[in-house]
């Protein structure tokens, strides 16, 4: 990116700003400022705090790791008990928005108040998870910009560990007090009646409740060091100002009359609408989250491998994609869709078992083919049924209310219908779905025991949307035997040994090529023949935005594959 | 002799999703200074129908025409602005249900006063004043606290009585009574009617007496006028019409009473069948299906509203033939 | 003297006053107070009185039609009030009534042959049989059979009365209670009805309770006649002696309060208009419950309530009834 | 005897016999709008059952290369956004609405009269325990209800109607207790109680036959209401799942086209708008018919 | 009338026990606080067991709602998960905006309908009245959203496309000064007055027709009223006893937050507030929203009855 030579060279002081204030128009309201709810994790909450809290990493476009608060890349050394120590250098001239410092001891005071005593009972959750730092065993700090992490034994995930580096300098000296201070320092943005000093672009202004949040550009920045960025790294706009619009529909009638400068909702049909517009810029990418339908092993008719094979080769991505996807968001997105459950199509490692199997294209003679050879007779209704376990009519559920997913739904639901497997829609909105059915007691039950106990009908097919990283372990232990999120209902004792075995790989593309050989039983039969196959991968879920062409001279921004919003590259936006 | 009200041919259509409905046809008749005259006939013979044709109250779905000359005015052809002034002041008119005469939501007093207030001009304390005093000229008791009482906390004598003061309070030269005590017991029909006659003896009233009780009239009117399918079937002085009457429908009418004078437990003269369809009415007379006396001639003819002797008027072929009906 | 067909013995009918924070009952309306009349057979009992005296709440607590708190009715050796469901159905039988508005007591929505012959339905009797009754008895009351497809609204206020009557008829009841069976009609109309009930009595033999407030009419109908005043009955003989010579001084005032259709007579008449309203039946007055509008009240009857009590064939609740050819205005005049 | 009858002299009537009804159906046949209405509706209604089986696409046929087409000779209404034919979609979404409402109407009908009935004639407690029910239903946010157990049962038609009903049964339960509370004291009701007539025959045979009229006149409001809940359930991402069409999802689905596809929108808009429309003018026209004192001219 | 007031207070007060139950249990049987913590599990783990502990997941939830009343009986109504705050602070809030927008709704909507319903009753079965009996029933014809979303595209896009003027916001609330409050506010109250006005408007001609043709309106005209002081004084105020109950109930909605009207304009009211606490699903949240809208319902009704009595002098309370 063009923002590399900016770098370290730390043009502190320098006034930002002058283009006037980015409205975004946003459907959600954070409830505080804790990321204390996954989903806000994902969200909201996580957008807002990714423009004023940097990390040692940040995540690219490309769904890679760059450093952020890092001059460049760590050291990574291992010892010979297995223990592996990593010798990191902060950027020179780094500021808090206040004027103070921001240095290693800001790090390690994250660090300690992550882990205090107290705060792992009381508070902890609402900062950041500890998976990772418990294994970490010395925590040194050499210099200002200098200090050394040792783990006692490789995690995978450590580029991941120190995503925020919080301001040590306003909170309390003891961690636990600090974690105490911090908790309620983030429910209003405010510690002791000023507002929390900020590491990235912008500083938390004002939060009229219910109507708007303002963010105002940080005087102080250091510049951004994403290789995604192209102007000088700084704001250029003056603040940004989010209204909360619940509406879809809203926020594009915001957007056309002048009250919004972006937005960022779900694809609309209106966005074609804005690609054609001049007065309107649109973007789109493939973003994180990735869409796939996870199969219940243990129902009646999806427990045949057959069956599953035959979805997976009736499935047809390419219709999804061209179909749906391209006209609405052009070529931004691959074209063949995801085949992968560890990675995502637009990561270097990344390799497409399921095109590979043939699957995914659509193949409707296989398909019956293989429905056929397990005893299915096709019907005069056209849909094949099975001699003793009847028609071959399978739910697929999920979270309703996403026009973009129901519409997949449909156009998947016509394709399966060629091939003789009737697929009903069963979306059920809010919260509703998830305990009502893949996490069903019963289901779970069944799921857990192998089939032997629970109801194992409660659940055919689950939609779901996994949120992929850069670190591609994150899903490893989801599909281990037993494990809570295993509703699938997949236990092989061999895929556990080696999942084990990925997490601890060092080199980079070593680690790529175990998780491409777990994604074989996720997606294939190739590894287990009796029970894998269990995933259908779909597509990436992507990110899109449409800026108001007018009032935007420059709209900078690439959709963040962290998802992160808008302001993650606020540097990008210019205000006319 | 000049007549407070003078009505020439009146004749009140009403359209109806069946037709017209001929309420009221070619009612002519005068009512002098002073008098009592009594419009008696059965239900749906026009009587009220006349009453308020007289006052502009009928909807819109009725057809008027005709001469009312009151006090030297046509009634029919004043604006609605004049006609206002003339209604509550100088003709007064109280209703046959006193139960939903009176509007519910406001005092008895309130409801008095507002009819001095708007035709005359004074304040609503000197209304009030009226108010109470035009109440106990009625014979309400203790007017000065039901003044400020609602309609429901009266008896149904009593809101009688408050309509009559209503109807009064301007001293008016006319007061229509649509048959008020069609709705009240006798012994406070008694008081009501006994109201009504002090009124009238005290401010000099002029009463049109609607009813369809020839008991009632018979020691009240001085004048008394029969309806019958909305046509005037006979006018005469009142005992004229007790001992001498000249038409068919009359007698038939006094027959039918099951009269305290009459021998119990025989059979009482009935007037057979029903009153014809307003709707359409038959060729010849109205009341030839139901008279004893009907000849062929009266299926043919309609007869004509006919003078029979002094102010005495009977529509009926026969009249001159048939001489006094006893 | 025979038996009475039907004995009213000291029936009281209450309808609960609501009132406060739980509804509660804080007080009745006596509507009925200790009412005891006999029924002659073939005679026909006049009830009047004024507006809300109980006279409605008589005769629909003789079938029943609402409950009556205490008291019997007596009819064939049983009483109607202890009754069970299925013995009163067999007593209703031989008890009919019929309603005073014609309008209001006829179903709009059913032909005059479902509304006649319903009672015959109610007791079981096949469709042709119905059939032919209800043809029948329309006749009596003087309609035609093949009126009876048609609807009420078909036919005027002196036919829907004919109707009503038929209903009660054509069961061959042996006892008729007509409440206000005439007042809603015109006098024309009113004559026909009345002889109407003539007939049927003289060619059926019913016993009749006439409820009315027209005091001509009732005189009219009825053998003997009872005068009620709120809820109680206050004079009650044939129907001769309390017209002529009536005893108590309600009695007295409200046949002089009767307008009549005769100038001569009403010019000579001397009237006495009774002042003031009916108490409310809810807070009756003391003692005797007619003492506030009573122009011959003393103190004793503010104390106490006059009992029932036989003079010249007539019973009279009266502290100080009228004498032998004595009038209320002579004795005012004393 | 001396009386004479004289049926047919009765005022404005010839010999024909005309029942209650049939005066009514009289009254409502000069009902102009209210006639005009129910032909167009009749029209409609035939439109959604039978106009879809012109054309030859099915409701759910996909087909990705005609994406977002304008009206054509081939799709009358467009295609929607996986190239649906919109016309086949309206109709059929018309005779899903239609179903749904008229599911409901007779559900909360049947509900609403039996307890409406129950409650009114029986009154004491009987009434107290029906009412408080319908204060209950009453006092929590009709949202609430509707969220929760639409979330579950919702999803389908079926399950929408008996949702909607469970709802709207009170309106009719109001009106029929107030309609029989009324009837029950009227002198034929008493009369068949005289002859010995026991609670069902009366209920069955004198009261309810009365109440017709009202909860004819409440069933086309319900009708209304129906349609237009739908629509707002599904704007609220609660109605019936895809790929079955109503008028409320097709709304709710290209609302966001108003600005530049607005025929999208006012396509089904239209149908929603105006069977509701005429629904009320034919509601408005049977409570005139059944009206005993209505004064049309 | 202290007497009714208490009476009619503490019968519902099992009503409002009861109903709290039922959608207390309604909402956690079919709604799920776990669904997105489980996705993460086991990262979530402790988030997982807090969300547990909050809502008592572990209990039955036929039990569930008592320990709610506990806390709600004490005056704690909990906190709202997806809003942070109490929510008790949500409720005031919240229903300060929502009240902003309902009141003037309210009142636009009332006066209008008195005013169309004389207008329609005077001259029944005249064209007028056929032509505002046929938008009265548009009124009641068009979903909520759909006008509400007209009118934003109206005056958002295609007003301002035409004259280059953009006389009010549509969407947010902005308080900065009167002029602004009144540009966002116009469009929301705009949208809720189309659609109550037309229901209370055909309620207030059904009533206004009969009581014109009533006996004591005949009186009023008998004693030489003028027509406009037989309408305003006489018939009004006796057409508004049967509207009073309407308004109450049409006010109460209102007050517990137009979900519709407050979401397409992005109201910071109840409403909103209301939907996100379903799909969260915030449950504390959601029986806040859900008692305050039936203590509304009550005490609307309540007031309604007593302004009834008040407006018709022959109902008494005792
Ligand atoms: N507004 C109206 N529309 C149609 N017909 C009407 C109207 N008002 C009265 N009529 C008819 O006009 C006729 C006369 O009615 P009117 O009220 O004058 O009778 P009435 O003599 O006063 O009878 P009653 O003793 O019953 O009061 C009746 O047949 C009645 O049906
Ligand atoms: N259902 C009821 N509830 C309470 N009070 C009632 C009820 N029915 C009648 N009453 C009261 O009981 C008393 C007697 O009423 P009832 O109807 O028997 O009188 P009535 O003599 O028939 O009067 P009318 O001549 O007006 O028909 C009246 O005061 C009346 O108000
Ligand atoms: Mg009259
Ligand atoms: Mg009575």
């Amino acid at each position: 990116g063009g923002s590399d030579d900016e770098t370290g060279s730390g043009s502190s002081g320098e006034g930002c700003g002058g283009s006037g204030t980015l409205v975004w128009a946003h459907e959600q309201e954070p409830g505080d400022l804790h990321l204390d709810d996954p989903e806000n994790g994902l969200t909201i909450t996580a957008w807002i705090r990714t423009g004023m809290w940097e990390g040692l990493f940040g995540v690219s476009s490309k769904t890679e790791f760059y450093p952020r608060l890092l001059a460049g890349e760590p050291e990574v050394v291992t010892a010979d008990d297995g223990s592996v120590t990593v010798n990191y250098t902060l950027r020179e001239g780094l500021k808090w928005s206040d004027g103070d410092d921001l240095t290693a001891d800001d790090v390690k005071y994250t660090y300690d108040m992550v882990m205090a005593k107290d705060a792992a009972d009381e508070y902890i959750y609402l900062l950041s998870d500890r998976t990772g730092l418990d294994t970490i065993t010395a925590f040194t700090v050499t210099s200002p910009t200098q200090f050394s992490v040792t783990w006692s034994a490789f995690f995978a995930g450590w580029k991941a560990l120190f995503g925020e580096v919080h301001p040590m300098h306003v909170f309390p000296a003891d961690p636990a007090e600090a974690a105490a201070a911090e908790n309620d320092a983030l429910r209003t943005w405010n510690q002791g009646g000023t507002v929390l000093p900020s590491s990235g672009p912008l500083v938390f202004s004002e939060w009229n409740k219910g109507v708007s949040m303002s963010l105002v550009c940080n005087p102080e920045y250091h510049g951004s060091t994403s290789p995604d960025a192209v102007n000088t790294g700084k704001a250029l706009v003056d603040g940004v100002q989010i209204n909360f619009v619940p509406d879809t529909d809203a926020q594009i009638n915001a957007l056309k009359s002048g009250e919004a400068d972006i937005i960022m909702t779900q694809p609309q049909l209106a966005f074609e609408e804005f690609g054609t517009n001049e007065e309107f810029t649109v973007a789109s990418s493939a973003g994180p989250v990735y869409e796939h339908w996870g199969l219940n092993l243990f129902n009646t008719h999806l427990k045949k491998p057959e069956v599953r094979e035959a979805l997976a080769l009736a499935m047809d991505k390419g219709d999804v994609m061209e179909g749906l996807y391209t006209p609405l968001f052009g070529d931004s997105l691959p074209a063949e869709g995801l085949g992968n459950v560890y990675w995502m199509s637009n990561q270097g490692d990344y390799s497409d078992a399921t095109t590979e199997a043939g699957y995914g294209q659509g193949d409707i003679a296989a398909a019956k083919a293989k429905l056929e050879s397990a005893g299915y007779v096709l019907g005069d209704d056209g849909i094949y049924a099975h001699p003793t376990d009847g028609v071959l009519s399978l739910r697929v559920g999920t979270t309703g209310g996403n026009k973009l997913r129901e519409l997949q739904q449909q156009l998947l639901q016509a394709k399966f219908k060629e091939a003789g497997i009737d697929i009903v829609i069963y979306n059920q909105p809010g919260g509703e779905y998830w305990g009502a059915q893949p996490f069903n007691e019963e289901a779970l039950k069944c799921a857990n025991s192998g089939g032997k106990e629970g109801d194992c009908n409660v659940w055919d097919i689950a939609q779901f949307a996994w949120v992929g990283g850069p670190w591609p372990g994150g899903q490893s232990g989801v599909l281990r035997t037993g494990s809570g999120n295993n509703i699938y209902g997949f236990a092989n004792a061999e895929f556990d040994a080696k999942a084990d075995e990925c997490d601890a790989t060092i080199d980079d593309a070593e680690r790529a090529a175990c998780y491409n050989e777990l994604n074989l039983y996720a997606v294939t039969l190739q590894k287990d023949a009796q029970t894998g196959l269990f995933m259908l991968p779909i597509t990436q879920k992507p990110s899109f935005y449409a800026v108001s062409a007018t009032r935007l001279a420059s709209f900078g921004v690439a959709p963040d594959a962290n998802n992160a919003g808008p302001l993650l590259n606020v540097a990008d936006f210019k205000k006319n | 002799m000049t007549f407070l009200l003078d009505v020439k041919g009146l004749n009140v259509r009403f359209r109806t999703e069946f037709g017209l409905v001929h309420a009221v046809n070619e009612v002519s008749f005068s009512v002098s200074k002073g008098e009592t005259l009594a419009v008696v006939g059965e239900s749906g013979s026009g009587k009220s129908v006349t009453a308020l044709a007289l006052m502009r109250l009928l909807d819109r779905t009725a057809l008027i025409d005709g001469e009312a000359s009151f006090e030297g005015v046509n009634l029919f052809t004043m604006s609605e602005k004049e006609m206002q002034k003339i209604r509550g002041a100088r003709i007064g008119m109280i209703f046959q249900d006193p139960m939903t005469a009176l509007n519910p939501v406001f005092t008895v007093g309130d409801q008095i006063a507002e009819v001095v207030l708007i035709h005359r001009d004074c304040t609503k304390q000197e209304a009030k004043t009226r108010a109470i005093e035009m109440m106990g000229l009625v014979g309400i008791p203790d007017s000065r606290r039901r003044v400020d009482q609602y309609p429901h906390e009266f008896s149904g004598g009593m809101r009688q009585r408050a309509m009559i003061a209503m109807a009064i309070a301007n001293s008016p030269s006319l007061l229509i009574a649509d048959e008020p005590t069609t709705a009240l017991d006798v012994t406070v029909q008694a008081q009501v009617m006994e109201v009504i006659r002090s009124v009238q003896e005290s401010i000099g009233l002029t009463v049109m007496l609607i009813t369809h009780d020839l008991g009632l009239v018979a020691g009240f009117a001085d004048r008394i006028q029969v309806m019958y399918a909305g046509q005037l079937v006979e006018t005469a002085e009142r005992d004229r019409i007790f001992y001498e009457t000249r038409n068919p429908y009359t007698r038939a009418l006094l027959d039918s009473i099951p009269s305290q004078l009459g021998v119990p437990g025989t059979e009482l003269k009935t007037i057979g069948g029903n009153p014809p369809s307003l709707l359409s009415p038959p060729p010849g007379c109205l009341f030839q299906p139901r008279c004893v006396h009907a000849t062929e001639d009266c299926r043919m003819t309609r007869p004509e509203l006919k003078s029979v002797g002094q102010n005495h008027l009977s529509r009926c072929l026969r009249s001159s033939d048939l001489g006094v009906l006893r | 003297m025979s038996e009475p067909i039907l004995r009213i013995e000291n029936l009281v009918t209450k309808y609960p006053i609501r009132a406060g924070l739980l509804r509660r009952t804080v007080g009745h309306v006596h509507a009925l107070n200790n009412v005891s009349i006999d029924l002659m057979p073939k005679e026909t009992l006049g009830v009047v009185g004024e507006s809300g005296c109980g006279k409605t709440t008589l005769g629909r607590s003789i079938l029943r039609l609402v409950e009556p708190d205490s008291g019997r009715v007596m009819y064939g050796g049983s009483d109607v009030l202890t009754a069970n469901s299925s013995g009163l159905r067999g007593l209703r039988k031989d008890l009919q009534i019929v309603f005073q508005d014609p309008y209001a007591s006829l179903n709009p929505r059913l032909p005059i042959n479902e509304i006649v012959g319903e009672p015959l339905a109610v007791h079981g009797v096949t469709k042709a049989e119905r059939r032919a009754r209800v043809g029948e008895i329309l006749r009596e009351v003087g309609l035609l059979p093949e009126h009876g497809n048609r609807y009420p609204h078909e036919f005027s206020g002196g036919q829907r009365q004919r109707i009503g009557i038929a209903r009660a008829l054509i069961l061959n009841p042996s006892v008729l209670i007509l409440d206000e069976p005439v007042s809603a009609l015109d006098v024309s109309i009113q004559a026909q009805i009345l002889n109407l009930l003539r007939r049927i009595q003289l060619e059926k033999q019913i016993s009749m309770i006439f409820i009315a407030h027209d005091l001509s009419v009732v005189r009219h109908v009825s053998d003997r006649v009872a005068v009620m005043y709120l809820g109680r009955v206050v004079e009650i003989g044939d129907r001769t002696s309390l017209y002529e010579n009536p005893k108590h001084p309600y009695t007295a005032s409200l046949l002089s309060a009767v307008p009549l259709a005769d100038p001569v007579t009403e010019r000579s008449r001397k009237r006495i208009v009774l002042q003031g309203d009916v108490p409310s039946p809810a807070h009756p007055p003391s003692g005797c419950e007619f003492r506030t509008r009573c122009p011959i009240a003393q103190e004793r009857c503010v104390t106490e309530r006059p009992a029932m009590q036989s003079m010249e064939g007539v019973s009279v609740a009266c502290h100080f009834p009228l004498g032998r050819d004595e009038s209320l205005v002579s004795r005012l005049n004393r | 005897m001396t009386d004479l009858v004289d049926v047919n002299s009765r005022e404005g009537l010839g010999a024909e016999s005309l029942s209650f009804g049939r005066l009514a159906l009289r009254r409502f046949v000069r009902h102009r709008p209210a006639i005009v209405s129910l032909f167009l509706l009749i029209l409609m209604v035939l439109a959604f059952f039978f106009a879809g089986r012109l054309s030859n696409f099915a409701f759910d046929a996909v087909d990705v290369t005609k994406r977002l087409e304008n009206p054509s000779r081939e799709h009358p209404f467009g295609t929607d956004e996986i190239g649906r034919d919109l016309f086949v979609r309206t109709m059929l979404g018309g005779q899903y609405s239609v179903r749904v409402a008229l599911q409901v109407s007779l559900l909360a009908t049947a509900i609403g009269t039996i307890l409406g009935a129950i409650a009114g004639y029986f009154g004491r407690w009987v009434d107290t325990a029906i009412s408080q029910m319908i204060n209950l239903i009453l006092i929590v946010p009709a949202l609430i209800v509707l969220a929760v157990f639409a979330q579950r049962f919702g999803g389908s038609p079926v399950g929408l109607a008996l949702v909607l009903s469970g709802l709207l049964w009170t309106r009719i339960a109001r009106v029929v207790r107030g309609v029989v509370m009324q009837y029950k004291e009227q002198e034929f009701v008493l009369a068949a109680k005289a002859v010995g007539a026991k609670p069902g025959r009366i209920v069955a045979r004198h009261i309810l036959p009365n109440v017709v009229g009202s909860v004819l006149v409440e069933i086309t409001l319900l009708l209304g209401t129906a349609i237009v809940l739908e629509s707002t359930l599904s704007f609220l991402g609660l109605g019936v799942q895809p790929p079955i069409p109503t008028l409320g999802n097709l709304i709710q689905q290209s609302k966001g086209a108003i600005d530049d596809a607005p025929l999208r929108v006012l396509l089904p808009g239209f149908f929603v708008v105006f069977f509701v429309l005429f629904i009320n003018f034919l509601g408005d026209g049977l409570r005139d018919a059944l009206d005993p004192r209505s004064k049309r001219q | 009338m202290l007497t009714y007031v208490i009476r009619r207070v503490l019968s519902t007060i099992p009503l409002l026990i009861g109903a709290m139950y039922l959608v207390h249990v309604g909402v956690s049987a079919t709604s799920d606080p776990l669904a997105s913590l489980r996705l993460c599990l086991p990262r979530c783990q402790e988030g997982y067991d807090r969300v547990v502990e909050i809502y008592e997941l572990d209990r039955s939830i036929w039990v569930r709602p008592f320990a709610w009343f506990g806390d709600a009986i004490r005056g704690d109504f909990g906190k709202s998960e997806a809003l942070g705050e109490p929510v008790g602070n949500v409720l005031l809030e919240r229903g300060l905006n929502t009240a902003m927008m309902a009141i003037p709704a309210f009142l636009i909507s009332a006066l209008l309908a008195v005013l169309l319903s004389v207008y329609s009753a005077r001259r029944q079965y005249s064209k007028t009245d056929y032509v505002l009996t046929g938008f009265s029933f548009l009124g009641l014809a068009l979903p909520t959203f759909f006008v509400g979303l007209v009118l934003q595209v109206f005056w958002g896009v295609w007003f301002p496309q035409w004259t280059g003027m953009k006389p009010f916001y549509t969407g947010s609330m902005r308080t900065g000064s009167v002029l602004e409050l009144l540009q966002s506010i116009t469009l929301p109250v705009l949208t809720l007055v189309i659609v109550s006005v037309a229901a209370e408007s055909r309620f207030g001609r059904a009533n206004m027709l009969e009581i014109i043709s009533s006996d004591y309106v005949r009186t009023a005209r008998a004693k030489g009223l003028s027509e406009s002081r037989v309408i305003w004084k006489h018939a009004l105020r006796n057409a508004m006893i049967p509207l009073v109950t309407l308004w109450a109930l049409d006010f109460a909605a209102l007050l517990s937050g137009s979900v519709i009207t407050e979401t397409i304009f992005s109201w910071p009211g109840l409403g909103p507030a209301f939907v996100i606490a379903l799909t969260k699903p915030d449950l504390d949240l959601v029986m806040g929203i859900t008692i305050l809208a039936a203590v509304i319902a009550i005490v609307f009704n309540l007031i309604a009855d007593l302004l009834y009595g008040w407006l018709d002098p022959r109902i008494r309370f005792d």
